[in-house]
């Protein structure tokens, strides 16, 4: 087994690679190309010109956006792993075994609703005269001003990547050896001091594989900052929508792409290369 | 644990941890309940208090005819999208399952690392491409981007199966006279048979959810989660959330039937025997 | 023998659900001895540590410490040490770091807790691996980091289960003798856990023979080999052949029991004629002849079915015609002068005075 | 079966209330793209096959983009009726080329202050400066488009030809559009627009105009539009026969369709959202349909009537940045939203 | 024994990279006889085995199945069916069809190749499981169908990788009397892997000791025992304890082996004085002493470090005071005389016809 691929092993292999070299990888490097082409006339044209770089590197806006993304999506990340953990270690120790299979079914559900239908209907709860303010006034407070704006933006990011978090927590939590929390206890680790010393440690690599799933879906995503944070502050998924609003700027578009691509294998590198630090 | 030591319980902590459940979960699903509820709202910008109750909405999904063609494409695109995964997905999960090479790295990377680029990247590297070789803005466009988002879901639910499968079996198959071909055919795809269905239902759910990607590829033959976007940056219509509830009752059943079938108790046994 | 227990259960039952794991179990621990608890798999061993431990809840009854009932405290307030099967280290920490948790968990200063570790890192011999990471030691080594790490509270009880099952042969018989030899050195009081007889014998002062939630037997080794007290001990130490039968006095008046496979003489020990009881006689004592044996010694004719070759000793599988299977156990000098074949019947026999009675 | 004709529009062009009649007259069957923003369409037809898309409606300015591009067909100005047409519309700017016609114009609009009339009288609402107004700050909502916005920001400034302006115009407005800046609650696309203004999420808008309050209105939302002292902004959609079109004939014929008194009155009634139309026999043809919505949007002989407005100079084009290049215009609007 | 071998490896070697894992392999398989491969964990049993299956390629040599070299050959065209370990039967086939596989990949007809099935679940008594899925056998019925699943296709040779070794002891025992009866009744050759010197000894007729991917000693289980051939192999079984030394004559002329822990007498064994050699003594040889023995055997003294009880008999490990361990078997009736103790020092003695010299 395992020595050279045959025409058996090749009949297996290949479509894969073939495929996502042609469908994948091509316009990934396409889109390298693209960025150095230019706009002529609303037409872009081949060429080798670094001027798109440039002139989004150069651009206050773009470094202001890429802030503002990495920032939210980093509290996304960060906000949605906190507001997760609670729940995943309830189901992982807390319930019963027919209890843990229900919960996770219910998490899976929301993978199969349109994420889309789901902002649209949380703009119904956020806005002035919406669920909550109205809500709120039945005891007197508010209206609060909380459709677009960051938090509205954030609270989509967390709609997005929550169930995802909780499930990947809890199947990171699920597998923790249960005698390393006994052992703990009868080394009189009381319960709250066992989840910091022994059941977070355990679960790193976990908790931090969530979290930057958390990072990807939001930094990329353009639906909660338009439709929930009323496009400002800008992102860059809404620069790139913005930008190719000066008459197909296209090259341009490509450029914070590839900037965004080279940022969340960075991030994904260090997340990864933190998660098992000092692992074998 | 249900068996633990009630002296190493607290019943307050307990209690709050499962009242924080509830609420996450009433988090998770307000916004789902709540287009339920607004589908069948009689005013055309849901507000609340809640106007009259009303199949209006559904009534004018089902008779746009955008609509039932959005929604012959996103099946169209779904099955073939589900099917071209899953040979791919089963292709690379029997590859890294059984070879060993150089580059396998690489090999496993292409094959896994495509849902970790963000949609509007993809979409637009997708059309940017797509549009250079005369591909883009049909069924097929979106077809060829939804495969590639979708068979690393496959070859993820393939290649746990095949983890579940002992090392012995195809050599054992080998080794009773039967050719590599015949293997296959004989012991792999049977032992992967319930993977291969669920992988079937995985990716046709993932692809008919996917908007982001074909907006930008599909041209004029839209699926029907573009035409819930359009719905929402050009009208904003009560008929999303018809259509979302539609979506979500269809993508629930597959979801059902794959979890029926994956967990079969009887597929669950045999697995045990090996 | 007389000072108070260490610890004791007092008609202890846990149960999960409608299944009862432990059934009113009374069991003294005294302080200083070495106890091992042995018993078929899923018998209630680790639960019953577990119970002391406080990871599970008695169903019914107390268990005292020094004493004091201490079903009420939890886990992390009894000074109970364990050391798990799976030895249960945080992959997370070093060597020291595991070493040091449970000073940790005291409050106890970090100059302190390191010198108090290191001390004991020191005696464990496995000083030099201090900043190792758990997955870099070996088998034998991981065994003595879990005991450095519940030992360096200077626990009065120790409580171990299946500690050495995962090592190989070799490292086990060594381990042994580091284990029996620290018990003896702390005079901590050592409650065992093990599946192995050669573990428990070798090494208990007491042994508990449980079965199904209950205790069957307790006492020394030597004790429990010789004169195993209920046909459960006897068919589970394995090393006996066992008849069920009835008792009777044979013609001359002796002391005698009836089995499907004959009749046979006992020596002195008897019960009332009639009484259902089980003859037990140690594979040891039984010889092997070609030739029908003189009379005076008990003897049954087997067909040979099976053979076990172990080295020093093998062990030969005969089967009477009643269906019986008799297991005997020689050295290979014995068997030398016999003519072993598969198939062939043979004589076995044994004197009256190696049989041993049992009942239910 | 039916010639299928496809379509690239704004959502509700090819919908049943528009082409059910035209379709069953000429057997054909429409098959729409909508798209949601100018730029949005250009990317599309950029990146599809010649040929494509048969009909093509586009604002003004994009019309000038398509022909520079070559995505659409010169036409037969005799083939339509423009002598139906007031004659401020027989021979609209950025149609033609020369005398070479690209795009038959199809309806319009005013872009003035869109408001809540819960919040704001009409006469408050009568000057751009109202955006200013402390009451409406975090309410003021931008459609998120640079040009009618930043062309409003221009009226406001005094610029007679509000996309005609020298540098030292254009840096005045760039100016005075930042004051704006801490008065805006969002930037939004034309969903969002729609739902800020109906929830009271917004209570004022700049860049929209009737299209949008108009179809609110209809549903009852407490919102209108006004053309405020300082001059409105006037729209336009054009019909075009894409470039390698196989189907030119029938694509002309609904053009012809629409563009005809009929076609207008219906076209000014469109279910998705309201217009004015071009051709005056259109408004007769409306006035005798539905005198009330032609009264409405000001479609009745006059004066206050849109085509007034228009003669009385309180509307100016909205068209690309003359002195400046769009992308001027287009990272300014970038670096506002941003700042 | 002049036969024709049934199989030869001619000068076999098999690397994974750059690790060698079979170096240079002579071995004839005879025509019907029962061949077992011992060795320790990693050293090349399993991947001679594969070779023979086809399932690995030699990196160098001949293999010939009766006389024709199969190096080329595919795993598929060659009838050389293998039990494995893990059994690998066909989870989502019935018992009768995974018997019947390797019929229909022969492309026998339905009705035929299900007749054979038939017959071999007859005789391997598990016909009324026929139509069961595998999840309902026990172990023992699962490892029957394992081996009709080979037989069937009536096989010269049949391929046996520790089958047995995932059975409890029992079950162990009983089925290692179904094997060798099996091959005897059909004559076919079994090549047998396995772990346990038990299961090789009391079935093979021949036994092959491997060691880091080379063959130790081929030969008759009695001749391993008695005589190992090298150091390794003494080692291996570890039923002996090794003294390394230097061969010389004793004060008296006779042949004798200096060791660090004293001169020691042969019996008649030699080599040229000076050179290396290793004396080895069955551990069931030794006696233990508390007096020192009378002259004229060989004897040292040493302390008693460990005990290890098991049944019938106890090993007591002792250390010499230059760190030599020593292990000596003996029943309990024999240890009964003597006041064992850990840490006491006792003398121990063997006779010199109980010394056997190896080579390393
Ligand atoms: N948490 C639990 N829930 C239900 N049943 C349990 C639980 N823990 C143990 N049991 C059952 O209680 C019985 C005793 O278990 P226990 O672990 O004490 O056995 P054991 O003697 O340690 O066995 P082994 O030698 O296999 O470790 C078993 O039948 C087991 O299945
Ligand atoms: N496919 C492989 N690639 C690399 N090394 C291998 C491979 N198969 C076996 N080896 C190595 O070859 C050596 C011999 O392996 P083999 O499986 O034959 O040992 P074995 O004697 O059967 O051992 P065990 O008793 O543990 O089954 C081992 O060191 C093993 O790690
Ligand atoms: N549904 C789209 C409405 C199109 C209006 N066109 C003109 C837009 C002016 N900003
Ligand atoms: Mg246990
Ligand atoms: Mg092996």
């Amino acid at each position: 087994m395992g020595r050279r691929i045959s025409a058996y092993g090749l009949t297996f292999s290949l479509p894969m690679l073939i495929w996502q070299l042609l469908f994948f990888v091509f316009p990934l490097v396409f889109l390298i190309a693209l960025s150095f082409w230019t706009v002529r006339n609303f037409r872009m044209q081949p060429d080798f010109d670094t001027v798109n770089w440039t002139t989004m590197y150069g651009r206050a806006i773009f470094w202001q956006a890429y802030g503002t993304t990495l920032a939210l999506a980093a509290g996304a990340a960060v906000l949605t792993s906190l507001l997760a953990f609670p729940v995943a270690y309830a189901i992982s120790f807390k319930l019963s075994d027919r209890a843990r299979r229900w919960a996770i079914m219910l998490m899976v559900i929301p993978f199969f609703t349109s994420y889309l239908v789901r902002i649209y209907s949380w703009q119904v709860f956020l806005s002035d005269a919406g669920i909550i303010n109205v809500m709120l006034g039945w005891i007197g407070l508010g209206p609060y001003g909380l459709l677009n704006t960051p938090g509205a933006t954030l609270l989509g990011f967390v709609t997005l990547a929550f169930p995802l978090v909780v499930l990947l927590q809890l199947f990171s939590l699920i597998f923790i050896d249960r005698t390393l929390i006994e052992a703990a206890h009868n080394m009189r680790c009381g319960r709250l001091r066992t989840v910091f010393a022994v059941v977070i440690p355990s679960a790193r690599v976990g908790l931090v594989i969530a979290a930057l799933f958390a990072f990807i879906l939001s930094f990329g995503d353009f639906v909660s900052p338009i439709y929930l944070g009323g496009g400002d502050p800008t992102t860059l998924s809404i620069l790139i929508t913005d930008t190719t609003k000066s008459g197909q700027q296209w090259p341009r578009a490509a450029v914070i792409a590839l900037t965004m691509i080279v940022t969340l294998m960075a991030v994904a590198f260090l997340s990864i290369r933190f998660a098992y630090r000092g692992r074998k | 644990m249900s068996t633990e030591n009630p002296a190493n319980r607290n019943p307050v902590v307990n209690g709050a941890l499962k009242l924080y459940v509830v609420l996450a979960y009433l988090f998770v699903f307000a916004p789902i309940l709540a287009s339920f509820v607004f589908s069948f709202n009689a005013d055309r910008f849901p507000s609340i208090p809640l106007g009259g109750f009303s199949t209006e909405w559904y009534r004018a999904v089902a008779s746009d005819p955008l609509v039932w063609e959005g929604l012959r494409n996103t099946l169209l695109v779904g099955v073939v999208v589900s099917v071209i995964s899953t040979v791919l997905g089963f292709g690379a999960a029997y590859t890294d399952y059984r070879y060993n090479f150089l580059g396998k790295q690489i090999y496993l990377a292409l094959a896994l690392l495509p849902p970790t680029i963000p949609v509007v990247i993809m979409g637009l590297a997708m059309l940017a491409f797509l549009s250079r070789v005369n591909l883009s803005g049909d069924a097929l466009a979106v077809i060829i981007a939804h495969v590639v988002i979708c068979s690393p879901f496959a070859m993820a639910v393939i290649r746990l199966r095949l983890s579940q499968m002992d090392p012995s079996l195809e050599p054992a198959a080998w080794n009773l006279g039967a050719s590599e071909w015949a293997a296959m055919r004989h012991v792999v795809i049977p032992f992967c048979r319930p993977a291969i269905l669920g992988a079937l239902f995985v990716t046709m759910a993932v692809s008919f959810d996917e908007f982001a990607i074909a907006w930008f590829v599909s041209g004029l033959n839209e699926t029907l989660p573009v035409k819930v976007l359009g719905f929402l940056q050009g009208q904003v219509s009560p008929r999303i959330n018809a259509i979302g509830s539609f979506v979500f009752v269809t993508t629930m059943t597959l979801l059902i039937l794959a979890q029926l079938l994956l967990g079969r108790p009887d597929a669950t046994k045999k697995e045990n025997a090996s | 023998m007389t000072q108070d227990p260490l610890v004791s259960f007092e008609g202890v039952a846990k149960r999960f659900g409608t299944y009862t794991a432990v059934q009113k179990m009374d069991l003294d621990i005294r302080q200083g001895e070495f106890l091992a608890l042995m018993g078929s798999s899923g018998c209630g061993k680790t639960t019953t540590l577990r119970m002391l431990a406080g990871l599970e809840a008695p169903s019914e009854g107390i268990i005292r410490l020094s004493g004091k009932p201490i079903n009420d405290l939890p886990s992390w307030s009894r000074d109970t040490p364990m050391v798990w099967q799976s030895l249960a280290l945080f992959p997370f920490l070093s060597v020291i770091e595991n070493v040091e948790f449970a000073l940790k968990m005291r409050g106890m200063g970090r100059a302190e807790r390191r010198a108090r570790a290191e001390q004991w890192l020191d005696r464990m011999q496995i000083a030099e691996f201090a900043d190792r990471n758990i997955s870099q030691l070996s088998g034998g080594q991981r065994q003595r980091v879990a005991l450095a790490r519940s030992l360096v509270v200077e626990p009065q009880i120790l409580l171990l289960d299946e500690p050495l099952s995962a090592l190989d042969a070799a490292l086990k018989v060594r381990m042994q003798s580091v284990l029996k030899q620290l018990q003896r050195e702390t005079g901590i009081t050592f409650v065992y856990v093990t599946h192995s007889q050669s573990e428990a014998f070798s090494m208990a002062d007491r042994v508990v023979i449980m079965s199904r939630g209950r205790i069957e037997q307790i006492g020394t080794p030597q004790e429990i080999y010789r004169t195993p007290r209920t046909r459960f001990v006897a068919d589970f130490l394995g090393s006996s052949n066992i008849f069920p039968g009835t008792l009777q006095a044979d013609a001359q008046g002796r002391a005698a029991i009836a089995t499907d496979s004959g009749t046979f003489l006992l020596d002195g020990q008897h019960g009332a004629a009639g009484q259902a009881a089980s003859l037990t006689v140690l594979d040891t004592r039984m010889q092997v002849h070609e030739q029908r044996p003189a009379p005076g010694v008990n003897a049954v004719e087997a067909r040979m079915i099976g053979e076990e070759f172990t080295g020093a000793t093998a062990t030969l599988y005969f089967e009477t015609p009643r269906g019986q299977e008799i297991r005997v156990q020689k050295s290979h000098e014995d068997l030398a002068d016999l003519s072993v074949a598969m198939g062939r019947s043979f004589h076995l026999s044994w004197s009256p005075a190696d049989s041993h009675l049992v009942h239910e | 079966a039916p010639t299928e004709l496809t379509m690239l529009a704004w959502y509700g062009h090819a919908e049943p209330d528009m082409v059910a009649e035209f379709e069953a007259a000429n057997n054909v069957k429409f098959v729409p793209k909508y798209y949601t923003g100018g730029d949005n369409m250009l990317g599309l037809i950029s990146q599809s096959p010649p040929g494509t898309f048969d009909v093509i409606l586009s604002d003004a300015e994009y019309v000038q983009q398509l022909n520079a591009a070559g995505y659409i067909e010169p036409l037969d100005p005799a083939d339509y009726a423009f002598d139906e047409f007031f004659p401020e519309f027989q021979k609209f700017p950025g149609h033609w080329d020369g005398d070479t016609l690209y795009s038959v114009i199809t309806r319009f609009g005013f872009l003035g202050v869109a408001y809540n009339t819960d919040a704001l009288t009409e006469a408050e609402a009568s000057t751009y400066d109202v955006f200013w107004d402390p009451r409406l700050t975090a309410k003021v909502g931008h459609f998120d488009w640079h040009l009618p916005n930043l062309g409003q920001m221009s009226l406001l400034n005094g610029n007679p030809s509000p996309y005609d302006i020298d540098e030292a115009a254009w840096e005045a407005v760039k100016e005075k559009t930042l004051t704006l800046r801490p008065q805006v609650g969002g930037f939004f696309d034309y969903g969002g627009t729609f739902s800020s203004l109906d929830n009271g999420q917004m209570l004022a808008f700049a860049g929209i105009g009737d299209w949008i309050t108009g179809t609110l209105e209809r549903s009852g939302a407490k919102v209108r539009s006004v053309i405020p002292e300082q001059g409105g902004l006037q729209w336009t959609e054009s019909f075009s026969i894409g470039k390698g079109s196989a189907k030119a004939d029938l694509a002309r014929a609904w053009i012809q369709y629409v563009t005809s008194a009929q076609g207008q009155a219906k076209s000014a009634q469109m279910a998705a959202y309201p217009a004015l139309i071009p051709n005056q026999k259109g408004w007769e043809v409306l006035n005798a349909e539905n005198p009330a919505e032609a009264k409405r949007q000001g479609m009745v002989d006059g004066p206050g009537s849109a085509i007034d407005l228009i003669r009385t100079g309180r509307i100016q084009y909205r068209q690309l940045p003359v002195q400046q290049s769009l992308e001027d215009w287009n990272d300014f609007w970038s670096d506002y939203k941003g700042a």
